[in-house]
């Protein structure tokens, strides 16, 4: 059913934690089938220079979050913005059809980290 | 890596036995057992040793068994085919919020065609009240049909004292013992049903072959129409090899039935009690009324996949009425029935046991699962602080 | 004593190309295809391989066929939910008199549920003549099922021409091509169909596995509701090593057919050949366009079982149409409506040949078939006088 | 499906053929389903001292009249006249079910061969 890079992240996933001290968190859930995700990020120079997450989910919804920590460290905040349920999709080399809509909340929670660290440091 | 199979609730591997009594009608026995010549007429004999052996099984007359093809035909054959055959009395079915899909999926067809159907709900075990039954009785009610036991939380139901509600009102009662048949004593006298539904695959025989018992003198339409096959009550070339495996396999069932219970009941009880230390672990279903192999839990702020995926490292196979694990995306109808909330139904965690299991595959399990539990939690936003930052719950129509 | 099977039609020896492809799914590979785990998705994947085998031999899409447990079920499932699903457009439906049983009471059941059923009649060689369709199709017509090929006379109908007149008229088109599909070339485009019938113990595939073919776009409505099994269109547990057997027989049918027809069809008029020259003997079915292995005749003076009885006791196995041989004690109603008079239909004996069959075979039957003859007409009231000595015919409605 | 006398009285029938000089003749037909019997008997002080059949219907029709023939020689025509249906089956071993109304034709015809003998001599 999943690919073996998603097994590998799901297995040993990246960045798993809170980061206390974070630039930036978003939330978000998936209400009708409960997986949430929680994203950490530090920003410096407006880059993600660290992130990590919390993640209440299936086997996919911990891989794309794994996943994505990954991809977006060491990105500049506009390339971040530009990563896609489908790039994430992609990097994990593929998801089952049902998995794409329910799990994939990785580019959403990111997109809400980056706003959260934008709106406290508007002038930053 | 040993296969330790904690789900025999999906399917049960086939006996070695019973493959063997299935070979001759793969082989040299391939006629149509229609047919007067000894090929037909031995692929005949099979399904008449077949028929008393599974007769034998629920203490019914050989004549009341309808061989089927699973135990999801067998469930739409008595509900539709009873209710059908007595609309002219009324159009009116009282079924369970635990049935399976094949009984409800059923009834909603039903409702379709203008029957109504009363579902009686169950309680925090998933149990169904006999009075609750009793009070949902119209004049226009002529089928009930309550599951045995469920096969999700292993609640078994009071399926006697509904029938003999049932009974007193002169209304054709059916049970679904898909879980139950070849697993616990099943006595159709002893239960009072009129119609009942098993499943060979799920007391290690084949899939493909399943029964329906109907009690003499009930009447039934058919759902396959067409040939005399079955005394014209259910058409199609009849599936020989398979119903001469379950005709061994309710044999076998039959002779070991309280040394096999008494096996898994031992291992159940075991497991049950390993994964109760962890916190936060909840079992799920009425703690003595229940299957004696199945063992159900809800493990708080962690998701049913997870823990799958995990225990399949370690070679255990186990299932989950979490929204994520259903092919169909939906959590599990009967632990919502029961008052479960919808985040806690998604820590859904199933072991079904089966003769083959060992105490060394439960210990393995029992070790195992407090650690598989604690790295998901490890990552869970919840674990810390509870179900508090939880995003607001759906309906689970659709899932993870 | 070598076995010489010449019922086919009845049901055809297993090949041990299927019954090993089978194996696994008996064995090591017992999950449930629903399960996420290996043993669940190897059990998949057998079903999704078979789905391709089994499409590719009639040229649909995989995602076009469904599996089922008989030809019965298939003809049932076709007929009654394609004719309910489209019940608010009208409930006219139009089928032939040469249907099987699984067909014929299919629509019996129908017209108690307020359809209106057209029986188109047969010519004398058993065909349906597509105007007599066209003349009977209504403004409340909704589903014509014609049947390939009988398997009583072996006329093939022309399918093709009848599909064109429903498509031009907007009717759903079901063909049942339980004797024909994996014996003939049948391919769902070309014939313009909309659903078919098919069965694997036809075409040396196990008994208990068959499939609907169902165009894509085309609206159904289950005959077992439950799970999702199918795409939601068949509920239950899939019979794993069946639909294995029937995907690989399809697949050696698919690669063998030309050999195989030419190999029948040459022992079938061989044998034509040698029964034709007893007089007194007629062939049954059109000549041409018949199945190329099945040899149909009417004996006069003499009933089908004595001759069935006197062949066995040379280890030949055939089959007949007479009402004394049916288990339902009804003559061939095929028969009848081409116009065979009751008295001769009794003398109905149907040769159905298949792969293992060898020219030896053939001409010993040739060579035992007249002595047998000539001994029952010897004990005849009407051999020597004709049918005149015969009592006034019944309907047949009961038998021998 | 038949017992093996009567498979013997099938496969080697007794009696079979016409007596041309017959001192009586019955014949019995069962209309829906075709099978037909001609029972032919000679006859001497009231005793039957030869009887033959012609029969049209399947094995079980066959051994019955084979059976019947054998059991009427050397019988009274008033013990004739008491072998029934159920004593034929039963001199077979059995009939299944659905051939003891169809096929079981003897001791009709016999029945009318007796009637026959007794209307050409009534006061023989
Ligand atoms: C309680 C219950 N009813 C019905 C069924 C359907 O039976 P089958 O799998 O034979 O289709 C199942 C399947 O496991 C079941 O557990
Ligand atoms: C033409 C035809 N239709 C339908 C059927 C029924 O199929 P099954 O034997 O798989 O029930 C048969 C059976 O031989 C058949 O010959």
């Amino acid at each position: 059913m999943y690919s073996a890079k998603l097994m590998d992240h799901f297995t040993n996933p990246r960045n798993v934690g809170e980061i206390t001290d974070a630039d930036g968190m978003g939330m978000e859930g998936n209400p009708t089938c409960g997986d949430t995700m929680k994203l950490f990020i530090k920003v410096k120079d407006d880059v993600i220079t660290d992130a990590k997450f919390q993640t209440f989910g299936c086997g996919a919804a911990i891989a794309v979050s794994s996943m994505i920590t990954e991809m977006a460290k060491g990105k500049t905040l506009t390339e971040a913005l530009a990563i896609t349920k489908e790039s994430v999709a992609d990097e994990l080399d593929g998801l089952p059809p049902q998995k794409m809509h329910c799990s994939n909340l990785g580019a959403d929670a990111l997109r809400k980290a980056i706003e959260d660290y934008r709106s406290k440091h508007v002038q930053g | 890596m040993r296969v330790k199979y904690f789900d025999h609730i999906a399917s049960n591997p086939l006996l070695p036995e019973v493959l063997e009594a299935m070979m001759p009608y793969f082989k040299e026995q391939y006629g149509n057992p229609m047919s007067m010549y000894d090929l037909g007429m031995n692929a005949k004999g099979a399904i008449d040793t077949a028929r008393e052996q599974v007769a034998k099984l629920i203490n019914a007359k050989p004549s009341e068994i309808i061989f089927t093809s699973s135990g999801a035909e067998s469930n739409n054959f008595a509900l539709k085919g009873m209710a059908l055959a007595r609309q002219d009395n009324g159009k009116h079915l009282i079924i369970s919020k635990a049935e399976h899909h094949s009984v409800m999926n059923t009834a909603r067809s039903l409702e379709k065609q203008g029957f109504v159907v009363t579902y009686v709900p169950v309680d925090e075990y998933g149990m169904v009240d006999p009075e609750t039954v009793k009070k949902s009785i119209t004049k226009e009610t002529t089928v009930i049909s309550i599951i045995h036991a469920s096969s999700e939380v292993g609640t078994i139901e009071p399926i006697k004292e509904i029938a003999a509600i049932a009974m007193e009102h002169k209304i054709c009662f059916h049970t679904d013992a898909v879980a139950t048949a070849g697993n616990i004593p099943v006595d159709v006298k002893d239960l009072g049903v009129d119609a009942l539904s098993m499943s060979a695959h799920q007391f290690y025989g084949p899939k493909g072959a399943a029964a329906m018992y109907l009690k003499t003198g009930q009447r039934i339409l058919p759902l396959i129409y067409g040939g005399i096959q079955e005394g014209g009550r259910r058409a199609g070339t009849e599936n020989v090899p398979a119903i001469a495996g379950m005709g061994k396999a309710a044999e076998l069932a039959d002779a070991e039935l309280p040394k096999r219970m008494a096996h898994v009941r031992q291992l159940r009880d075991r497991l049950t009690e390993g994964i109760l230390k962890i916190e936060k672990v909840h079992a799920t279903g009425h703690p003595e009324h229940r299957l004696p192999g199945l063992a159900s839990f809800v493990v708080e702020y962690i998701e049913g996949e997870g823990m799958l995926l995990l225990l399949l490292a370690k070679g255990i196979y186990a299932a989950s009425g979490s929204a994520c694990t259903s092919k169909a995306l939906k959590a599990s109808p009967v632990l919502i029935s029961m008052g479960v909330p919808v985040s806690m139904a998604h820590g859904s965690i199933v072991f079904s046991l089966g003769i083959g299991n060992t105490q060394e595959d439960i210990d393995l399990c029992v070790e195992e699962f407090p650690q598989i539990v604690n790295r998901l939690r490890a990552m869970s936003p919840f674990a810390k602080e509870g179900w508090g930052a939880m995003p607001a719950e759906g309906d689970s129509k659709e899932g993870a």
